[in-house]
């Protein structure tokens, strides 16, 4: 139960766009098709869980055991650089559809803010290996949530008559804000 | 231009003959006689059993916090129309719908200032930065709601008790809502006060029955689209159905699911504003199904009492979505 | 490259206005949101990231002959990621309650494009002093655009800026200010408000 | 990237170098602010221990059934024991530092360590800066309540037991979460206190 | 009455009351008549007479090469006076052959019948076909495809149900109804020689509701002559005349996408193409005339009129006590699917099923507001359509949705603009709409 809470949490709850203003970015730059934000927001997921992983492994096992909490930023975002050209490299070995569709993304995430807030808050919240997994799959699903959604709604503002000033990225931040403050809704979920 | 618009090559379109001026517009040349703007007066018409009753239990406050909104919706509209330079829009109705309904949401004690800053949202915001009528994304008047929640949250949930017939007037003696005196004290509220309204509340969802009159006319007029209703309804009574049946004592029954906080309001006026559901019918059952799950999940587990305009801000969210992966089969289409 | 070089003033100003990171190229979105809720904030963000983005570029530019093309983004994000850590412990060691109230939004420093989209674009390419100028105007443009949300922010959500009350008894805050949505909205507006100016130029 | 080959070997070089820089600063850096946050994070835990607990002039830190208490002293008699209570609030943890007479029987001062609830809402749980005159009203409700039997919230009206505290208005969850949190850890506060075997750290 | 319909559709007020009951009327000769060289789907006809020539009732004027065309006639005896472009009631100008009523010798009953066999049960489909194409006989429900090419599917696609059109859906128009009441017999023959063209098939009747008289001699005929065919009331429903809704009501069987009838083993045709068809193989008339229902709020004395192709609008008209001096609209065909008029010279030609002449003013044009979503247009769409998508990827020329959302199955019948309460002129974007994707697509191969 207490993992399906984090992973609530970290989808809808404490959406890491909506709340926790991580990954804007991308949201804005990749947000205006439905299917490019699909594709982007599986290769979230997808490094998010695996970057999860490797930087709790690091900072346990390396970091913590020989003191040099230090270099946990510097490690950190090494690692997630590296994982991402290697996933990169890998995809695009194995599956050419698959590389078009999710390989294009990936150089994008590697300064995405997002994938190390979640090592960073993993850290912070003294998650173990299981919940930092769990974690760092909710959060990328938050993620893609809002991203879909934002690309939806997006497309459909492509064709009103929004005022001249607010077409493009004003609108986008609007109805970020909108959104955000429907995700309201759900404050408080987990607390019971 | 690329595009030939249809309307000015109407205007251009009336050749002077020797005999006569003939009109010439593209079929077809018969059209209902509902317009628009009478089907937006006609749910203001709709919505006055419940601005009655709101009136009739909360007196003067509630009579000041209706005029308020709807002059500070009016007003916003009007502004704004001029700053961009349009025509004037106020007469299509839809910014008096928008302030009556938001008026109608809000807690008898509310404050007027608080009044006109939600009003300004709602129109401006909610629905002037979208593009105007027709094209916002949200229902403006739960943005605008929305915002005063976040921005005002005391205020927002202060309840006063109604007036009756016996009693004087609202004398500001706090109370709470069936909602909230269920999830924070886990006290029921008898059917009867549900279903009249002889509950604390905002001004105009207390009262199930002057809601339903208003409701009913929307659906027999063909106004609102009853699969929403049906399906937002059902859906409560399912889903808090299955809750109830497994933990009658932990949870509340389907009947006061239905007929406590704002859900029949919500239900018949805000999730079937046509600008913000979707339009195909697969994806209105699925808005519908949505706003239920949402709303039974915030009410039973979430933070709050209420979730009836969290619900239906989200399922517009996903609005757009709906309607596009739910193209109906074309007539004759295989399914492939 | 023969192209003329434009003066010490315009490196600086153009940070500020035509280039302003926020505003014009929508980049170091997220601390601009999340840390904006107090002008404060705002301001120890913003001179933070100006830390980070001046040091990275004198560190860089000056390594720029040295620094192979395929290990470039590698090195600068160490590079990066060494001045986040030192901006982080800063603030820690002399300003624990700044620290507490950022969180762990000093160390997302390392991965603000702002940061590395300069060192890519400028710095790696420019010299030492060049490359100062742009990081001061940059740095300036981004700290006052999170001052300036902060303070809107903190003065609707607060009623005060820098924690002085400004808005008496009266006003009753608009607490959405400071919670998220109000960081998007706010954001929004200052966009508009951005793209109007710049028309009102133009057509001038 | 092939006719780089020849390069390979400087670009580990490189990145070997600028990496071992960047250790070199910040071990440097390190050593210099390390002090200085242990200190900052040890004064914070002091402030709290005794602002919640009676007057004292000593304090040790000991350890039972694994949970960390601290014993305050004034000459040679135990005047108060501290504990922290850490447990989920409206939005997430909230961290505290309570304090209670030697008998683990009353409550003698609560502070906020740590909490992200709501600005505006849940944070008055920390600090209410509606109430100017008093912005701590809420965490002074406990000093010297008994919690026994538990605590219990009442909502808008003026507590009248020894075991009950007013909610915030609008916060009535975090308020609960609260109350929830100290029951249950005073409840294993005394568990071990009375019955676990003892470690003590100076 | 368990009636058949398909589903979505709507109901527009009917106004046929005001022709109904009206007996069909020859209309006196006209003067002139304005012979289009085409009046059907394909390729334009070459003229076969010239300027001063004198021609003959049913004599052949215009004809050409090909399979998907028919030949013109002239519907009166007189000379051409002149061949030239003149303006065609669907719009533009074409090239017509005008012929001036009987100024030289040639009595004005001769008439110049067609070579057909003398025994239509005996002769070859093969023949009989020859005759309808001779006849210039084309759709004249109103999309003018000719009738040759339709009784002659290809051999992969075998047909075996025909289903008479009857609906006359669009309001005001009663042609059709009057026809089958008052020439029911020649109408059923027609029925019986186009089954026998076509070889196996069963025929069927499709008449709405409200043409119960109809309804109900078409049924005593049907038992006294002792046909096998079945007479389908249908449920008075706007499009329930438009093939692919018929096929649906009659047989449930679904035209495919993009298809014909004939993919699903059907043929349609008009009440008024059943008729030439029987007049050409039993009697050897060409198509030179057509009966046209003249109506509108506008006319002292609306008709059903019999009247030869080429006649002038005006004189049609003038004939049904119009003055003309309110008039704000005339437009050929019913009101939902008809094309607005603006020179009343144009001719009657073989597809006008009607004339409809307004003195009020149509409302709509002035009120038109955004788009609120009501999707009032989606549950009208006979044809499953979100016309509000199709005009607003029209309008914001996103053509490749337009074609992925199916604008191409798009039968402009009117119905979503018909039921928008914001008077949104969807049918025209949707036709702008095919134009611009279509080029697109052109451009692209
Ligand atoms: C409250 C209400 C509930 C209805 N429920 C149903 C229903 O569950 N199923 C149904 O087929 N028609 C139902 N109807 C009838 C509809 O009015 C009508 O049959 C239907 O909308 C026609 O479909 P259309 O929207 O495609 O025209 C209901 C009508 C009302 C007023
Ligand atoms: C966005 C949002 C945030 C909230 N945050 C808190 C919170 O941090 N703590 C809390 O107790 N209640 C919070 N609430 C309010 C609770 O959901 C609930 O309404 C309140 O605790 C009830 O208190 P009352 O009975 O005094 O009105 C929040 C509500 C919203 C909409
Ligand atoms: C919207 C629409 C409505 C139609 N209504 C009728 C009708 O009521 N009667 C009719 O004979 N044809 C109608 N048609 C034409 C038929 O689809 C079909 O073309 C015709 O029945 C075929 O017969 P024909 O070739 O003899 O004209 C309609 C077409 C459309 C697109
Ligand atoms: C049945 C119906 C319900 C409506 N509900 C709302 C509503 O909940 N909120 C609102 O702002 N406008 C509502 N409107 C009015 C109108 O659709 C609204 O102003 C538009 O959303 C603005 O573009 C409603 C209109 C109709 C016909
Ligand atoms: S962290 Fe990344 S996504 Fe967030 S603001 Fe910085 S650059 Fe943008
Ligand atoms: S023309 Fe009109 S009336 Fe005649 S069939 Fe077609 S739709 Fe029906
Ligand atoms: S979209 Fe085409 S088919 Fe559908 S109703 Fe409109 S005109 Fe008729
Ligand atoms: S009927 Fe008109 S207003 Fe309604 S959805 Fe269709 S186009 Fe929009
Ligand atoms: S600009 Fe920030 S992730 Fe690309």
């Amino acid at each position: 139960m207490n993992l399906f809470l984090i992973f609530i949490s970290a989808a809808v709850v404490n959406n890491f766009v909506l709340s926790y203003f991580l990954g804007i970015c991308p949201f804005v730059g990749v947000s205006r098709k439905v299917s490019s934000a699909v594709s982007m927001g599986l290769a979230v997921i997808f490094v998010m869980a695996i970057s999860s992983v490797f930087t709790w492994l690091i900072y346990h096992l390396i970091l913590v055991p020989f003191n040099m909490e230090i270099l946990e930023y510097v490690s950190f975002i090494l690692v997630i650089a590296s994982l991402v050209q290697l996933v990169e490299m890998f995809i695009r070995k194995v599956s050419k559809p698959l590389y078009d569709t999710l390989g294009i993304y990936l150089p994008l995430i590697t300064t995405n803010c997002a994938i190390l807030g979640l090592a960073l808050f993993s850290v912070l919240r003294e998650y173990n290996f299981i919940e930092s997994l769990v974690f760092g799959l909710g959060a990328g699903a938050g993620f893609t949530l809002a991203l879909v959604i934002m690309a939806g709604i997006r497309e459909e503002l492509d064709m009103a008559p929004v005022p001249k000033y607010f077409q493009g990225a004003a609108i986008t931040m609007i109805v970020a804000g909108a959104l955000a403050l429907a995700f309201m809704g759900f404050a408080g979920l987990i607390s019971i | 231009m690329s595009i030939p618009s249809p309307a000015s090559s109407k205007g251009k379109s009336k050749l002077k003959e020797p005999e006569n001026l003939l009109i010439l517009a593209s079929s077809p040349h018969l059209h209902t006689t509902t317009s628009t703007q009478s089907i937006m007066w006609q749910v203001v018409l709709a919505l006055s059993p419940a601005a009655t009753m709101a009136i009739y239990y909360f007196r003067w406050p509630a009579v000041v916090i209706i005029l308020t909104s709807v002059i500070a919706a009016v007003l916003t509209e009007a502004v704004i129309n001029r700053l961009k330079g349009e025509t004037l829009t106020i007469t299509d109705g839809s910014a008096v719908i928008t302030g009556l309904l938001l008026a109608l949401t809000l807690p008898p004690t509310f404050s007027i200032g608080g009044t006109i800053l939600g009003a300004v949202v709602a129109i401006g915001i909610g629905k002037q930065l979208f593009g105007g009528l027709g094209y916002n994304i949200f229902n403006p008047a739960l943005l605008g709601r929305a915002f005063l929640q976040a921005s005002f949250p005391i205020g927002m949930t202060t309840w006063s008790t109604p007036a009756t017939l016996a009693g004087s007037a609202v004398d500001g003696v706090s109370t709470a809502t069936p909602l909230g005196l269920y999830k924070f004290e886990h006290a029921l509220t008898g059917y009867a006060d549900l279903f009249v309204g002889n509950v604390g509340g905002s001004l105009g969802e207390t009262s199930a029955l002057a809601i339903l009159i208003g409701g009913l006319y929307l659906l027999i007029r063909r106004f609102a689209d009853w699969r929403i209703p049906v399906s937002y309804l059902g859906g409560v009574v399912i889903i808090g159905g299955i809750f109830w049946a497994f933990a009658p004592n932990q949870f509340p029954d389907p009947v006061f699911h239905l007929l406590s906080g704002g859900l029949i309001l919500g239900a018949f006026f805000m999730a079937t504003d046509m600008v913000t559901s979707p339009i195909t019918h697969l994806a209105t059952w699925i808005y519908g199904i949505g706003m239920a799950l949402i709303l039974v999940i915030i009410r039973l587990f979430g933070g709050l009492p209420e979730g009836v305009m969290y619900s239906i801000l989200l399922m517009n969210a996903v609005t757009p979505l709906l309607n596009r992966y739910t193209r109906p089969k074309i007539f004759g289409e295989v399914q492939s | 490259m023969a192209k003329k070089q434009i003066s010490i003033w315009q490196e600086i100003v153009k940070g500020l206005w035509r280039e302003n990171p926020v505003l014009a190229t929508l980049l170091g979105l997220c601390p601009t949101l999340a840390v904006t809720n107090t002008a404060v904030n705002g301001l120890a963000m913003g001179l933070a990231t100006s830390f980070v983005l001046l040091s990275s570029s004198l560190f860089i530019s000056s390594l720029r002959n040295f620094i192979p093309h395929q290990v470039r983004i590698a090195s600068y994000i160490v590079i990066i990621a060494t001045f986040v850590t030192v901006a982080d412990r800063f603030l820690a060691g002399f300003f624990p309650a700044i620290s507490q109230s950022l969180g762990p939004y000093v160390p997302l420093i390392v991965v603000n494009c702002l940061i590395l989209g300069r060192q890519e674009a400028f710095s790696s390419k420019n010299k030492i002093s060049r490359s100062l100028l742009d990081g001061i105007g940059m740095g300036l443009g981004f700290s006052l655009v999170l001052i300036a949300l902060g303070m809107v922010r903190e003065l609707l959500g607060s009623g005060s800026i820098f924690g002085i009350t400004l808005l008496g008894e009266w006003f009753e805050p608009w607490m959405v200010m400071i919670l998220p949505p109000g960081a998007f909205l706010t954001l929004g507006f200052f966009i508009a408000i951005a793209n109007w100016i710049n028309d009102r130029r133009a057509t001038a | 990237m092939t006719q780089h080959t020849s390069g390979s070997g400087k670009m580990v070089l490189v990145l070997t170098l600028i990496t071992a820089l960047s250790g070199a600063i910040l071990a440097a850096w390190d050593s210099y602010t390390a002090p200085k946050i242990t200190y900052h994070r040890e004064q914070a835990l002091l402030v709290a221990i005794s602002q919640v607990l009676p007057a004292h002039d000593s304090t040790r830190t000991v350890v039972l059934n694994g949970q960390t208490f601290y014993e305050a002293f004034a000459g040679d008699s135990l005047v108060g024991v501290g504990f922290q209570a850490l447990g989920n609030g409206f939005q997430g943890q909230i961290r505290m530092m309570l304090g209670m007479t030697p008998d683990l029987e009353t409550i003698t001062g609560l502070e906020i360590l740590e909490q992200v609830e709501t600005p505006g809402l849940g944070t008055k749980i920390a600090h209410d800066p509606s109430q100017r005159s008093d912005p701590e009203w809420f965490t002074k409700q406990f000093n010297g309540l008994l919690p026994s039997p538990e605590l219990t919230v009442i909502k808008n009206a003026t507590p009248t037991h020894s075991n009950e505290i007013q909610a915030i208005t609008g916060a009535t969850i975090s308020s609960q979460a609260v109350v929830r949190i100290l029951n249950q850890q005073i409840e294993s506060a005394r568990q071990a206190f009375r019955t676990g075997s003892e470690v003590v750290h100076g | 009455m368990n009636t058949a319909t398909f589903s979505r559709g709507v109901h527009p007020h009917e106004y046929k009351e005001l022709t109904s009951h009206k007996p069909i009327e020859k209309l006196p000769a006209p003067e002139s008549v304005f012979i289009p060289l085409q009046q059907h789907i394909g390729k334009p006809c070459e003229p076969l007479v010239a300027k001063g020539d004198t021609v003959t009732t049913g004599q052949k004027i215009g004809d050409a090469e090909g399979l998907v065309t028919a030949p013109v006639h002239a519907s009166i005896s007189g000379v051409v006076k002149s061949i030239g472009h003149f303006p065609h009631p669907l719009g533009g100008r074409v090239e017509m052959i005008h012929i001036q009523n009987g100024s030289t010798g040639a009595s004005s009953d001769s008439e110049i019948l067609l070579d057909r066999p003398s025994d239509w049960e005996k002769a070859s489909p093969e023949e009989l076909i020859r005759v309808v194409r001779e006849a210039g006989i084309v759709g004249m429900g109103g999309a003018g495809f000719p009738a040759h090419v339709k009784l002659n599917p290809p051999p992969d696609k075998p047909i075996d149900a025909f289903i008479l059109n009857g609906c006359e859906c669009e309001p005001y128009l009663t042609a059709d109804h009057r026809m089958m009441v008052e020439n029911t017999d020649e109408i059923l023959l027609g029925m019986a020689i186009i089954c026998k063209i076509l070889g196996k098939c069963k025929g069927y009747i499709g008449i709405e509701k409200n043409k119960s008289d109809a309804i109900q001699r078409m049924q005593e005929r049907v038992e006294a002559l002792h046909y096998e065919f079945a007479v389908v009331p249908l449920e008075v429903k706007y499009p329930q005349g438009a093939e692919k809704m018929l096929v649906q009501s009659v047989l449930k069987r679904k035209v495919p996408a993009g298809g014909l009838p004939l993919d699903v083993g059907v043929v349609v045709h008009n009440v008024g193409t059943t008729l030439a068809i029987h007049d050409a193989i039993i009697n050897g008339k060409p198509v030179t005339q057509r009966v046209v229902t003249v109506t509108g709020d506008g006319l002292r004395d609306p008709k059903n009129i019999l009247a030869p192709v080429g006649a002038p609008f005006q004189d049609l008209l003038t004939y049904c006590g119009e003055t003309m001096s309110e008039t704000k609209q005339v437009f050929m065909g019913g009101p939902m699917m008809g094309l607005a008029q603006y020179d009343l010279s144009v001719p009657l030609v073989k597809t006008t099923s009607g004339i409809v002449s307004l003195h009020q003013e149509p409302v709509g044009a002035i009120r038109q507001m955004p788009c609120i979503q009501c999707g009032n247009c989606v549950s009208a769409c006979p044809m499953n359509l979100i016309p509000t998508r199709l005009a607003r990827y029209t309008q914001n020329q996103r053509y490749t949705e337009l074609v992925d959302w199916g604008v191409f199955n798009c039968i402009e019948c009117g119905s979503c603009a018909f039921v928008c309460p914001s008077s949104i002129p969807l049918v025209q974007w949707i036709r702008v709409g095919k134009n611009k994707a279509r080029q697109g697509q052109k451009s692209a191969s």
